[in-house]
């Protein structure tokens, strides 16, 4: 009783918190990133004043949100306009319930160190080699990946609503750009993950990881093409400069979230921001071999598993994480039916015949 | 062809990229304005000043009325009577209303004795449209050495 | 309804402005929308209308100028030089060399600074968020010049009828040639980060075409007008204050596209910085203003005195009745009349061109309204 | 402070006097002012310099050819300073200007258009147009002058340029501009009483009515 409680509820919640603590904390940390980098990208040097080079900033930022007024438009609808930024938010956060950030056995050797202080030591062999507990992820589902795609394509729900619901022009701009956006790279995106599908023929993520590792190599190499259409379709799902379309501050004015103010805001911010995280953690999954050290089979490199799965796993989301402030840093504003013309017209034929070269390539040599 | 490969290869992209990574770490060019002083110009204008012989301490000022006459927004009252001795006119008061000053600097322009001057402080928002009015003794004490004046730089 | 939409349905009508973080100030823009497609624009404008015509009426000759500063308060160098050059044609005042060319340079560098301001503006507002802060970097040295010379950042105070108010600091040519031995290299930064950018391309090429016919018809001038071929800079076609002693280029445009027009102000920041080096070089010696009477009464008489701003033809019409006060003085504002020009331009364009189109007029609001 | 709040006042007052003291406030005359000639302001000439002042053009093609074409609507033919100034006739205005705009002196581009108020004057109003060829290089300027009451016709259809010029006109002087395609106030509020720029507005004064029903408030210091 006691091994099943702990199995499927306890080390399961334990695990969810943590997680969602760390994302919140990471997001967090991520705007304080991203106001330095852009800072220091622009020769200047982003906070300074809250706490050591501004390293307080976030949580002030945070205090400040939930301290100012949450105005809602008078003749907006007040349900839809309260809850489109949970709607926005959550999937964000379910997403990562099934991001492997380690390998299966990455908390056996915690486990075997804390669990001893309650149970006997069968019950903690039970519990261990459940298969459920050690993993460095929350679950390990077969449908990972169409769980991902399924409920990240909700977030941008949150965003249609809320700025139909605000009952205001630019909002209502906004929600329908991004709506457009979402139907045009949302395709995209899907043919390219199809193509690493067919490679590692698993749905789960920890198994493709797994395979990666089998394979000896990471799947960027076997599909690069597939990994640049995923990272600019991933720019475009994050909303993120150069897709930032359905925000846009200069064209209108802040886009779906104009009428959005104090903590209503800030979740939309912080759904913006876990999306961020999430695309980093999905391309690393799929593309940059997960929690894999780099060359994962080149044995005299092994020194290089001395640092933690999970150090890994982080070190390549910071990167890509990187690259996202780096790129909006630099690059203009696409437009509107500009960005859908290269959806359509450019980014779907490419992941199309990704897929189809890919699926004969492998067709030929199974 | 060289063209479409640029194109292709997003070769201009990664350059922008790559001016961008080099600025990333190159040297800043913030000034840390409240906590670090701002290096203004000798000739900046700011708040006015009416000066006084530093030897005698007695103001500069000869009640002309030049700047009063100067001022395009007509901002500057000099009051003064005649000595009857030494037939000079002496200044009693002189009002300066900030509020709606210029900064054109006309006044110390005009001045023939130096008394007026726009000196290099520039911090001078108040809490109230009165305190905007600066009076003779105000403006001999110059503005950083006002009290209850909070100087934002140290 | 002007056109029918395309999907039959109602007409979007959306207030850009005059609270819009890419009007450049109180500019508001009443836009009829076909989903995002301009059918119609409207611009209301006068929200910062301070009557500084009228001011002028009623503030002697020399008390006029600090208010032209805060007409076109990016260009307040360039606006001075036009005034100070007008009365000093009326009253037929003799301004020394040194004046001259220190004047010349000022407003070159007064140049590059609107330019510069436009840039970054520009690029912000089709997302370009780093050049924004690059071209500040360069603008501020500019301003620590106009600092150093005039005593102010931005409402400068220019100039004075018959030359200047003071010289040349010490150390102030050094400065000034470090900037201009440093700028180019900026001006290719910035290019290196739009030029060729596809994105950046892609939102340019194309946006607001206007033929040169069209172009002078509906009056505009500066870089607009010269992005459709016409080339008509008044430092060049109607010579004023000493620009025919230099050697510059006047670039001119094909397509009269947003495009064109940055490539223009580009290469007139270039070109200004040659004009500078020129000034720098042959900077003579001697007194800085000419004789100018106590009291500035110019005869009966008007004069128009056209100068090329950095927004395009700068003129004022000053009509003396022989008091000291100004009857009248008539500012051409450049901007005003290029600013008409937008309803036509946007016509068919999205919203997202708007802002690109606004922003490759480069409107002032303080000198449209006045 | 209070000495130097009256020159602002004074000035407008200032123009009637003028007038009687014998200078030409109106210099370039209107349709009765051409026996006024403007007279360089002999008796305050320094004997040194030459004060510039108005010259009659001689030997000019473009006012021979408008006089030779409207033989009524050339009022007169002047220079100052370099700059050839041309008055016309209110009536013929709108074809003068579309001939010069359409012949081949093609004066395309109008640089400016403006308007003066000389108060007191039957015909107080006086138009200024500047234009420019950018063929020739020509910069000219035509003057027509109108009573307040009467209609001046529009150049918006000769140049687009002129329909905001035309509303700013409208709006700072009351001209009233026949035919233009919109005429409404541009840079005041559409309702909005009074024309700023004319003589006998005084600085100070503003619209009492609006300012209290719009900006609400109550005491509007005078």
């Amino acid at each position: 009783m006691m091994e099943t409680l702990l199995i499927y509820a306890v080390i399961p919640l334990i695990k969810i918190a943590v997680v969602v603590l760390a994302v919140l904390l990471a997001v967090a940390y991520l705007t304080w990133l991203e106001r330095k980098l852009l800072g220091r990208i622009q020769v200047r040097l982003g906070p300074m004043r809250v706490g050591w080079h501004g390293l307080l900033q976030p949580i002030a930022v945070g205090l400040k949100f939930v301290i100012k007024e949450d105005i809602i438009p008078a003749r907006a609808d007040r349900l839809v306009f309260s809850l489109a930024p949970m709607v926005s938010f959550i999937p964000a956060l379910v997403v990562f319930s099934v991001i492997p950030f380690g390998p299966p056995d990455m908390l056996s050797g915690l486990l075997r160190w804390v669990l001893p202080l309650f149970l006997d030591p069968a019950s903690v062999n039970r519990v261990i080699e459940s298969g459920v507990t050690t993993g460095g992820y929350v679950a390990n589902v077969n449908i990972a990946i169409l769980l991902v795609f399924s409920v990240s394509s909700v977030g941008i729900l949150g965003i249609i609503l809320g700025g139909w619901a605000s009952n205001s022009k630019y909002p209502l701009l906004g929600a329908l750009r991004s709506s457009a956006q979402m139907v045009s790279y949302e395709v995209s995106l899907g043919f390219t993950i199809l193509s690493v599908l067919l490679v590692a023929q698993t749905l789960s993520l920890v198994d493709i990881v797994q395979k990666q590792q089998a394979a000896g190599v990471w799947y960027v190499f076997v599909q690069p093409v597939a990994f640049v259409l995923f990272f600019i379709c991933g720019l475009a799902e994050t909303n993120r400069l150069p897709f930032d379309l359905p925000e846009a501050e200069s064209e209108l004015v802040g886009g779906y979230h104009t009428e959005y103010s104090g903590f209503r805001f800030a979740i939309y911010f912080l759904a913006e921001y876990a999306g961020m995280i999430t695309i980093s953690s999905i391309a690393v999954t799929l593309f940059w071999g997960g929690w894999l050290r780099p060359f994962p089979n080149v044995a005299w490199l092994g020194f290089l598993d001395l640092v933690p799965s999970v150090v890994w796993f982080m070190a390549k989301v910071f990167v890509f994480l990187y690259i996202f402030i780096w790129v909006r840093g630099t690059l203009p504003r696409f437009r509107f039916d500009q960005l859908m013309q290269y959806g359509w017209k450019i980014f779907l034929p490419l992941a199309i015949a990704n897929l189809v070269v890919t699926a004969a390539v492998m067709l030929k040599f199974s | 062809m060289i063209g479409f490969l640029r194109r292709i290869l997003l070769i201009d992209i990664f350059k922008g990229l790559a001016l961008t990574l080099r600025y990333t770490y190159s040297k800043v060019y913030t000034e840390q304005y409240p906590r670090e002083k701002v290096k203004l110009a000798e000739r900046y204008r700011g708040a006015p000043r009416l000066n006084n012989d530093p030897e005698t301490g007695e103001t500069l000022c000869i009640s002309c009325d030049l700047c009063a006459e100067a001022c395009p927004e007509d901002l500057i009252v000099v009051s003064s009577v005649r000595d009857p001795e030494s037939r000079k006119k002496v200044l009693t008061e002189y009002t300066f209303d900030t509020s709606r000053c210029l900064f054109c600097g006309l006044c110390q322009e005009v001045c023939p004795t130096n008394a007026i001057e726009l000196t290099q402080d520039f911090e001078l928002a108040t809490y109230d449209r009165k305190s905007m009015l600066w009076n003779r003794a105000r403006l001999e004490k110059g503005w950083d050495r006002i009290e209850g004046h909070k100087v934002y730089h140290k | 309804m002007d056109e029918p939409t395309i999907l039959d349905a109602q007409e979007l009508e959306i207030n850009m402005g005059p609270q819009h973080p890419a009007t450049h100030g109180v500019l508001r823009v009443k836009l009829k929308l076909d989903g995002e497609r301009v059918l119609d624009a409207d611009c209301v404008i006068g929200y910062l209308h301070r009557g500084v015509e009228k001011i002028s009426e009623n503030r002697t000759y020399t008390k006029c100028l600090p208010y032209y500063d805060r007409t076109d308060y990016i260009a307040a160098v360039s606006n001075a030089l036009g005034y100070v050059l007008g009365v000093e044609k009326l009253m037929e005042i003799e301004v020394p060399e040194r004046a001259v060319t220190v004047r010349i340079m000022m407003t070159e560098f007064n140049r590059i600074a609107s330019h510069l301001l436009w840039l970054a503006t520009h690029a912000l507002d089709i997302g370009a968020l780093t050049v924004f802060l690059y071209c500040f970097r360069e603008r501020e040295e500019i301003l620590k010049l106009f600092e150093n010379l005039f005593g102010a950042r931005l409402t400068t105070h220019a100039f004075r009828i018959g030359g200047l108010w003071m010289d040349l600091p010490p150390g102030f040519e050094e400065a000034a040639r470090k900037f201009i031995d440093e700028f180019p290299a900026r001006v290719d930064e910035y290019e290196q980060l739009l030029t060729n950018n596809r994105i950046w391309i892609d939102r340019t090429k194309g946006i607001g075409v206007i033929s040169g016919e069209e172009a002078i018809d509906y009056g505009l001038s500066g870089p607009p007008l010269r992005g459709s071929g016409v080339p008509y800079d008044l430092r060049r076609s109607r010579p004023y204050g000493g620009y025919d002693q230099y050697e510059f280029d006047v670039p001119v445009g094909l397509n009269g596209d947003t495009y064109d027009r940055y490539l223009i102000r580009m290469e007139e920041m270039r070109q200004s910085r040659r004009i500078i080096q020129q000034t720098l070089d042959r900077l003579p010696g001697g007194p800085i203003r000419g004789k100018v009477p106590r009291i500035i009464k110019p005869p009966v008489g008007e004069y128009y005195s056209g100068i090329e701003g950095p927004r395009g033809e700068l003129g004022y019409y000053i009509v003396s009745d022989g008091s000291a006060f100004p009857f009248r003085v008539r500012i051409r504002p450049p901007t005003f009349i290029n600013l008409q020009a937008l309803k036509r331009l946007v016509k068919g364009h999205l919203v997202a061109d708007v802002i690109a189109i606004i922003g490759t007029l480069d409107v002032v609001l303080g000198e449209i309204d006045r | 402070m209070s000495e130097e709040n009256k020159p602002p006042g004074a000035a407008p007052e200032d123009q009637p006097e003028q007038k009687k003291s014998g200078a030409p406030a109106a210099p370039a005359g209107g349709g009765e002012a051409k026996a006024a000639q403007p007279k360089p302001p002999a008796a305050k000439k320094p004997p040194a310099k030459k004060l510039p002042s108005y010259e009659e053009l001689t030997d000019d093609p473009l006012l021979k050819d408008l006089r030779g074409r409207f033989p009524n609507g050339i009022v007169s033919g002047q220079s100052f300073l370099g700059q050839p100034i041309y008055t016309t006739a209110l009536e013929l205005l709108g074809d003068v200007m579309l001939y010069l705009r359409g012949s081949e002196w093609a004066f395309d581009y109008l640089v400016d258009l403006t308007c003066l108020d000389y108060l007191g004057d039957p015909k107080r109003l006086c138009m200024v147009y500047h234009l420019y060829s950018h063929k020739s290089g020509r910069l000219i300027r035509i003057k027509a002058r109108a009573a307040a009451d009467e209609m001046v016709p529009s150049m918006s259809t000769i140049w687009r340029t002129a329909d905001w010029l035309e509303r700013e006109a409208f709006d700072m002087y009351g001209v009233e501009f026949s035919g233009h395609p919109d005429l409404r106030r541009i840079l005041l509020p559409e309702d909005w009483v009074g024309y700023p720029l004319r003589k006998d507005y005084d600085i100070k004064l503003q619209d009492q009515a609006w300012i209290r029903k719009h900006l609400r408030i109550r005491k509007v210091p005078e």
